[in-house]
């Protein structure tokens, strides 16, 4: 390392202001992943009030006001504020080392997307301090959201927090859209880019694509609440129709935005651990794609029992039962994956497996509610709890969970504890199914979502508790996870660059990466081009000792944040407060413009 | 700068796809832009028939109702001048882009400044619009005609704002020492796509709310 | 395409006054929207007509002033992509509102003026 | 640190931990096993696996079908996935085998879930179909609307009005129409129907008949979160026989309340010039309010608060003193001097007395 020049000697590389003005992508991938974490967990303790007001009938944990805010505010944190995000930390940390690039398309867009990110976050999590939450439910259906039944501040949170959260969201995906068309290795093309990068790449079309809808829903919304108007109030002629077609045009292909991230986590791990390369690769790649594409054609099926006619309703239903043919492929692809192999169970593996289990159950979950009488039936009802938790728990997080283990040592040089981590994964497989598999008998036996009270002798008592205890499993997965971490980052770091033998380029630096990535550009050669490298004898390239530009850094990012974050305050405080946004957004983007970037 | 191909420097020729970053990002943003105006657009189609059903109308310029003619509010001649004003805004816009890449800075700081005022004189005629409305008594809160119309043509002068904006930073840029620097060129092109698009939207705008009758 | 020796090797596209022609051509576009649009031809006529018109003003500005079509094919997949995503989901909105298409509302919709049942039409009062 | 070091010591750890599988799994899936044969009753009360109506019996079809399927999935991916793990463990001597796909075999996974999709649309479809044709000609149509937190049912041809609970004639079909006058709710009884939402501003229609008669209610709840009290929101729908039904419904309409005792003649006094007029309706007399439940025949009814509490003289007495303490959120404002209201203790207990005689 010592040949190369690395970066300006101006750029602080510690303390608080590095980490503030940073536009390099590791460390926002950090930035992300800590934020993101930390609000998993406070919507972990949110969801674990719920689990203990739910554990008994008549239970008094918490009253009914608080009791719909904090289920609103478990799925928004849960959604919004740690899912999508733990997502976007990888692809931040990941893209640029697995495309062979030295940074994103734009560094520092990609800051600004981080603290607008956590500007929204904090925006809607403050909701709690007010005692003013939003208690509609994330999919905050009018005309509950209006001003005549919702007249606290509650719901202008959530809209205000949701408008920054897609701005944030808008611009990262943006930004990796570019990224991974544009800024590939020599000779990587797009048939052979990782799973976990095409990946990224649907998911960032699905946000681009997804959001406005939400956008102009919210944007209703909040002129519906501030302005006069009357887009979703009947009784002046709108229809609160309208919000629900508008929120699940997004909502839809967000639920793939959410899984994706997790799919492309497992098409890596799996093959490195079972030492054998992905089986079908197109196959998985272009399911990806479909289910993508087919996402946009079936957000009505959350509506099946607004009373849609016969015909969208079969068109919607066929639709759904459709997506379930290339996620069977995929799973599949996975176990074919596996077959054969020579696989190595460490703690990474056991998620990416155990990923396969409870992903397939909640996706069998989800085709069963695809047909529209079932769904009679099962629509908001606890079944439905089951199937969304095993896509988001089982599915998205233990899929988190793997790609956490496995690129540990890549992102900090060191191991996580095989042996509590092999602890954490019981305990999480465990709570997984104690939490959320009674929740399908529950709900076929007739138990209502977002209810914070039931009466004894419907059979309720006993899986309720059983799930309560369930969800404290998981907590205390949870609570290890954070003990292996913290003793992990006390140890000296011992990672070797390549500690799995695995293919894709983001092993062929070192561990940690340094701040420009690679010392030589790698040159691609094979889908998995560290394998083909190892079995052909080609030698990685020497250093040359080049001087390499880093973008410097920059506070432009975090200060537009602020102008956002001023922004989104106003509808809540007063309008007047953009009076003293805007300056700071356009000086902002002005010192931007003209920021030297070398 | 480009000695590492990765990056500070977005040119062209060192993009895998051999597209400027920037312009890629402007034409996937424009995307993302259609879902937005096409839902706005959806939410004013959905409500129009309804509000006219409810007999709150006439809006549009020719209205029948219980078989007579009935003129609305939206006054035809006077719109058909302001998309005049912005389709004209398109065409210097497309001489500042040229002007741009020619190197005639000239050129290009006098076809930013037309298209500037141009844009300016489009929200000039959408406030007057806007206030006639008022008078009239249809506003916001009105039905949702006044809803669906102030929202969606609102965004659509809202991005004329941002644009008017974006294109003022440009020209007082053009004034300092260095100018636009090596790459006026692609600033002012992409610049110009954000424009063109923000016309495009007003041309369907114009053809559904304005053009045809109820 | 027009490449004129300019000094950047990116200039693409057409010279001042093909802009200037085609600036004519939209203006000429839409006096003849205007004349449609008042022409009192049959309605689903003049809404095709008006319709056609407009998305060859649509295309023009993209492809000339916009440049798409000397851009790489990419870009125009992804801004077209985006354009019939956008229309797809816009007819299934309507489509799903406009149940009866006769009427353009739906179906299930209360009829104007009448808000609820008539034994109990009072609203509750906010909390 | 090498990366043999590294795997060496990995494999290791993963053996330990395979112990700890071994000795902690079969305990767990006793535990588990237990649990699920005492607890897993499917014959209750709100449970949608009872099938004692026609539109719960049309979801059925469908759901018998998937449900088949889907268990089928389930149980053939966890063995593969239970057989891959265990058969492909990393062994000393044996390799990986580096293949990279097999057409025949993805043409064959791809052709397998397309086999399934379509054998559970064609059940899906033929029952929307057969949904789409609408309630029989000679179907009694009730009206039910939702308020918040109460249902609403008014029968317009046999000019009845009522609330929360809900009486039909066995194998006789109902065309519901569904309204709300509030926000959205949905109506639901899960051994009788699928729900339907209750749209503002929509008008919705379910049809079903009632395929078993029997003493007992059967539980309806509103399923879409209405707000506060979401939770307490819940009805009864009573399947009655043909005699039992008719004598209800003449009763109903032909209610002519007269108290009997003195206490509830009292009662009738107080709630004639007090505040329940105003919300509320006593068939036959001055009470015409239309904001609360009709209150006509309110002793008949099991339940107040919308099928929360059963319908006793204490519960009407804590009910009428405040209701928001029994049900958050409850829109009737508190009646009694000790929460703020009118009425004494004793006036309350007369009211109390007053609507529980109306039988």
């Amino acid at each position: 390392m010592a040949t190369v020049a690395g970066t300006l000697a101006h750029q602080a590389n510690t303390g608080v202001w590095s980490w503030i003005t940073t536009v390099d992508h590791k460390r926002i991938g950090v930035l992300y992943g800590v934020t993101a974490f930390t609000f998993f967990c406070w919507g972990g303790v949110q969801a674990l009030i719920i689990r203990t007001q739910l554990a008994v009938p008549y239970g008094n944990v918490v009253d009914a006001g608080t009791y719909n805010g904090l289920f609103t505010m478990h799925a928004l944190t849960m959604i919004f504020l740690a899912i999508m995000p733990l997502g976007a930390s990888f692809f931040n940390f990941l893209t640029p080392l697995m495309i062979g690039a030295r940074d994103v398309a734009f560094p520092r867009l990609n800051a600004l997307s981080y603290w607008t990110f956590l500007a929204g976050g904090l925006v809607l999590s403050s909701s709690f301090l007010f005692g003013q939450p939003p208690r509609g439910g994330w999919f905050n259906y009018a005309p509950l959201s209006s001003t005549q039944y919702a007249p606290d501040l509650g719901i202008d949170f959530y809209v205000v927090g949701l408008l920054t959260l897609g701005v944030s969201s808008l611009m990262a995906a943006l930004n990796f859209a570019v990224t991974i068309l544009n800024l590939r290795a020599p000779g990587l093309t797009m048939m052979r880019l990782p799973v976990f990068i095409w990946m990224t790449l649907i998911i960032s079309f699905l946000l681009i694509l997804a959001l406005p809808p939400l956008t102009v829903a919210l944007i209703q919304l909040l002129f519906d609440r501030q302005f006069g108007t009357h887009f979703f109030n009947a009784a002046e002629g709108g229809d609160p129709i309208l919000w629900q077609h508008l929120f699940w045009v997004f909502g839809h292909p967000e639920v793939y935005i959410l899984i994706l991230p997790a799919m492309g986590i497992v098409s890596e791990v799996l093959p490195v651990f079972s030492r054998k390369p992905l089986f079908g690769y197109p196959a998985i790649v272009f399911s990806g794609i479909a289910i993508a594409f087919l996402g946009w054609a079936v957000w009505s099926h959350h509506m099946f029992t607004t009373g849609m006619g016969a015909v969208p309703r079969t068109i919607f239903a066929a639709n759904t039962m459709i997506i379930g043919i290339p996620t069977g492929i995929k799973i599949f692809n996975w176990l074919g994956t596996m077959y054969g192999g020579s696989i190595r169970f460490n703690v990474s593996m056991s998620y990416a497996v155990s990923f396969i289990a409870l992903f397939t159950i909640g996706g069998i979950s989800g085709v069963m509610h695809a047909s529209p009488p079932v769904d009679t039936q099962h629509q908001d009802t606890y079944f439905v709890v089951a199937h969304l938790h095993y896509v988001l728990v089982g599915g998205a997080m233990t899929g988190i969970f793997s790609g956490i283990y496995y690129w540990f040592p890549k992102m900090t040089g060191r191991f996580l504890d095989e042996k509590l981590g092999m602890v954490q994964f019981w305990l999480w497989f465990i709570g997984v199914n104690m939490t959320f598999f009674p929740m399908h008998y529950l709900g076929l036996i007739g138990m209502p979502r977002r209810i914070y009270t039931y009466d004894p002798g419907l059979n309720f008592e006993f899986w309720n508790m059983f799930e309560t205890i369930g969800s404290f499993v998981l907590a205390a997965s949870v609570l290890a996870f954070l003990w292996n971490f913290f003793t992990t980052m006390r140890k000296e770091p011992t990672a070797p660059n390549n500690p799995w033998g695995a293919p894709t380029l983001e092993w062929a630096t070192t561990s940690p990466p340094p701040e420009h990535d690679f010392d030589v550009i790698p040159t691609v050669r094979a889908r998995d081009p560290l394998w083909y490298d190892r079995d052909h004898g080609i030698e990685a390239p020497q250093p040359t000792g080049e001087h390499i530009h880093l973008p410097p850094p920059s506070y432009y990012p975090i200060l537009i944040a602020t102008g956002i974050l001023l922004l989104t305050v106003a509808p809540l405080t007063h309008l007047a407060m953009t009076v003293l946004a805007v300056p700071i957004i356009v000086y902002g983007i002005w010192g931007w413009a003209l920021e030297p970037t070398e | 700068m480009a000695h590492a191909p990765a990056v500070v420097h977005s040119g062209r020729h060192q993009t895998s796809t051999g597209t400027d970053n920037r312009k890629l990002l402007m034409w996937m943003f424009l995307g993302s832009e259609c879902l937005f105006f096409g839902s706005l657009i959806a939410s004013y189609l959905i409500f129009k028939n309804d509000v006219i059903a409810r007999g709150v109308g006439p809006f549009a310029h020719l209205v029948v109702i219980g078989g007579e003619e009935q003129h609305g509010v939206l006054d035809i001649p006077l719109t058909s001048v302001s998309t005049f004003v912005l389709l004209m805004s398109s065409v210097t816009m497309v001489f500042a882009v040229y002007g741009a890449q020619q190197r005639l800075p000239k050129m290009m700081k006098l076809a930013l400044l037309a298209t500037i005022i141009l844009g300016i004189g489009f929200l000039g005629f959408q406030v007057f619009e806007f206030r006639t409305f008022g008078a009239e008594g249809l506003n916001l809160g009105t039905n949702l005609f006044g809803a669906t119309f102030f929202v969606l043509t609102g965004f659509h002068g809202t991005h004329v704002g941002i644009g008017v904006l974006y294109l003022a930073c440009l020209l007082a840029g053009s004034f300092r020492r260095t100018g636009l620097g090596p790459e006026a060129g692609h600033h002012v092109e992409i610049a110009g796509l954000y424009w063109h698009f923000v016309d495009i939207v007003w041309i369907v705008i114009f053809t559904i709310i304005y053009l045809i009758p109820g | 395409m027009a490449h004129s020796s300019g000094h950047e090797a990116e200039q693409h596209g057409l010279q001042p006054r093909q802009y200037l022609l085609i600036g004519l051509a939209l203006t000429l576009i839409t006096l003849v929207e205007l004349w449609v649009s008042y022409s009192g031809m049959p309605y689903g006529l003049l809404v095709g007509t008006l319709m056609i018109l407009s998305a060859v003003k649509f295309v023009v500005v993209v492809a000339y002033f916009m440049h798409l079509r000397f851009e790489s094919s990419l870009m125009t997949k992804l801004f077209a992509g985006s354009f019939v995503l956008a229309a797809l989901i816009m007819f299934a909105l309507l489509a799903l509102f406009w149940g009866d298409l006769a009427t353009g509302i739906r179906a299930n919709r209360i009829p104007p003026g009448e808000t609820a049942p008539p034994p109990a039409s009072a609203p509750a009062k906010a909390h | 640190m090498t990366a043999t070091g590294r795997q060496g010591e990995t494999v290791h750890v993963t053996r330990k931990s395979r112990a700890f599988a071994r000795r902690w799994l079969p305990l767990c899936s006793l535990v588990f096993l237990v649990a699920l044969l005492t607890g897993c009753q499917l014959d209750t009360a709100q449970s949608t696996t009872v099938i004692a109506g026609t539109h719960n019996a049309e979801v059925w079809n469908s759901y018998r079908v998937i449900f088949w399927l889907a268990g089928l999935v389930f149980v053939v991916v966890m063995l593969l996935t239970l057989w891959i793990s265990i058969r492909f463990r990393e062994r000393p001597g044996v390799s990986a085998q580096q293949i990279h796909g097999n057409t025949k075999l993805e043409v064959l996974w791809t052709l397998i879930p397309v086999a399934i999709v379509v054998v559970m649309a064609v059940p899906t479809i033929t029952s929307i179909q057969r949904e789409a044709q609408g309630p029989p000609a000679d179907a009694i149509k009730v009206i039910a609307i939702g308020h918040q937190w109460w249902f609403e049912f008014q029968y317009p041809d046999l000019k009845i009005n009522t609330a929360n609970e809900l009486h039909i004639p066995v194998n006789k079909p109902i065309a519901f129409e569904i309204r709300s006058n509030d926000v959205i709710h949905s109506f639901w009884v899960p051994q009788l129907a699928g729900k339907i939402d209750m749209m503002p501003g929509h008008v919705n229609s379910i049809w079903f008949a009632g395929t078993v008669a029997r003493p007992e209610p059967y539980l309806g709840q509103c399923a879409e979160l209405c707000g506060l009290s979401h939770a307490n929101m819940r009805f009864r729908v009573f399947v009655d026989t043909p005699e039992d039904f008719n004598s209800w419904a003449q009763k109903v309409k032909s209610a002519t309340p007269a108290p009997s005792d003195s206490l509830a003649r009292q009662g009738q006094e107080v709630f004639q010039r007090s505040a329940c007029i105003g919300c509320h309706t006593i068939q036959g007399t001055t009470a015409a309010g239309i904001v609360g439940p009709n209150l006509t025949l309110l002793g008949q009814r099991t339940t107040i608060a919308s099928g929360t509490i059963p319908n006793t003289a204490d519960n009407l007495f804590r009910w009428i003193n405040n209701s928001a303490a029994i049900k958050p959120g409850s829109l009737m404002p508190p009646m009694g001097q000790s929460a703020g209201g009118a009425l004494s203790d004793d006036e309350i207990r007369a009211v109390s007395a007053y609507l529980l005689s109306l039988k």
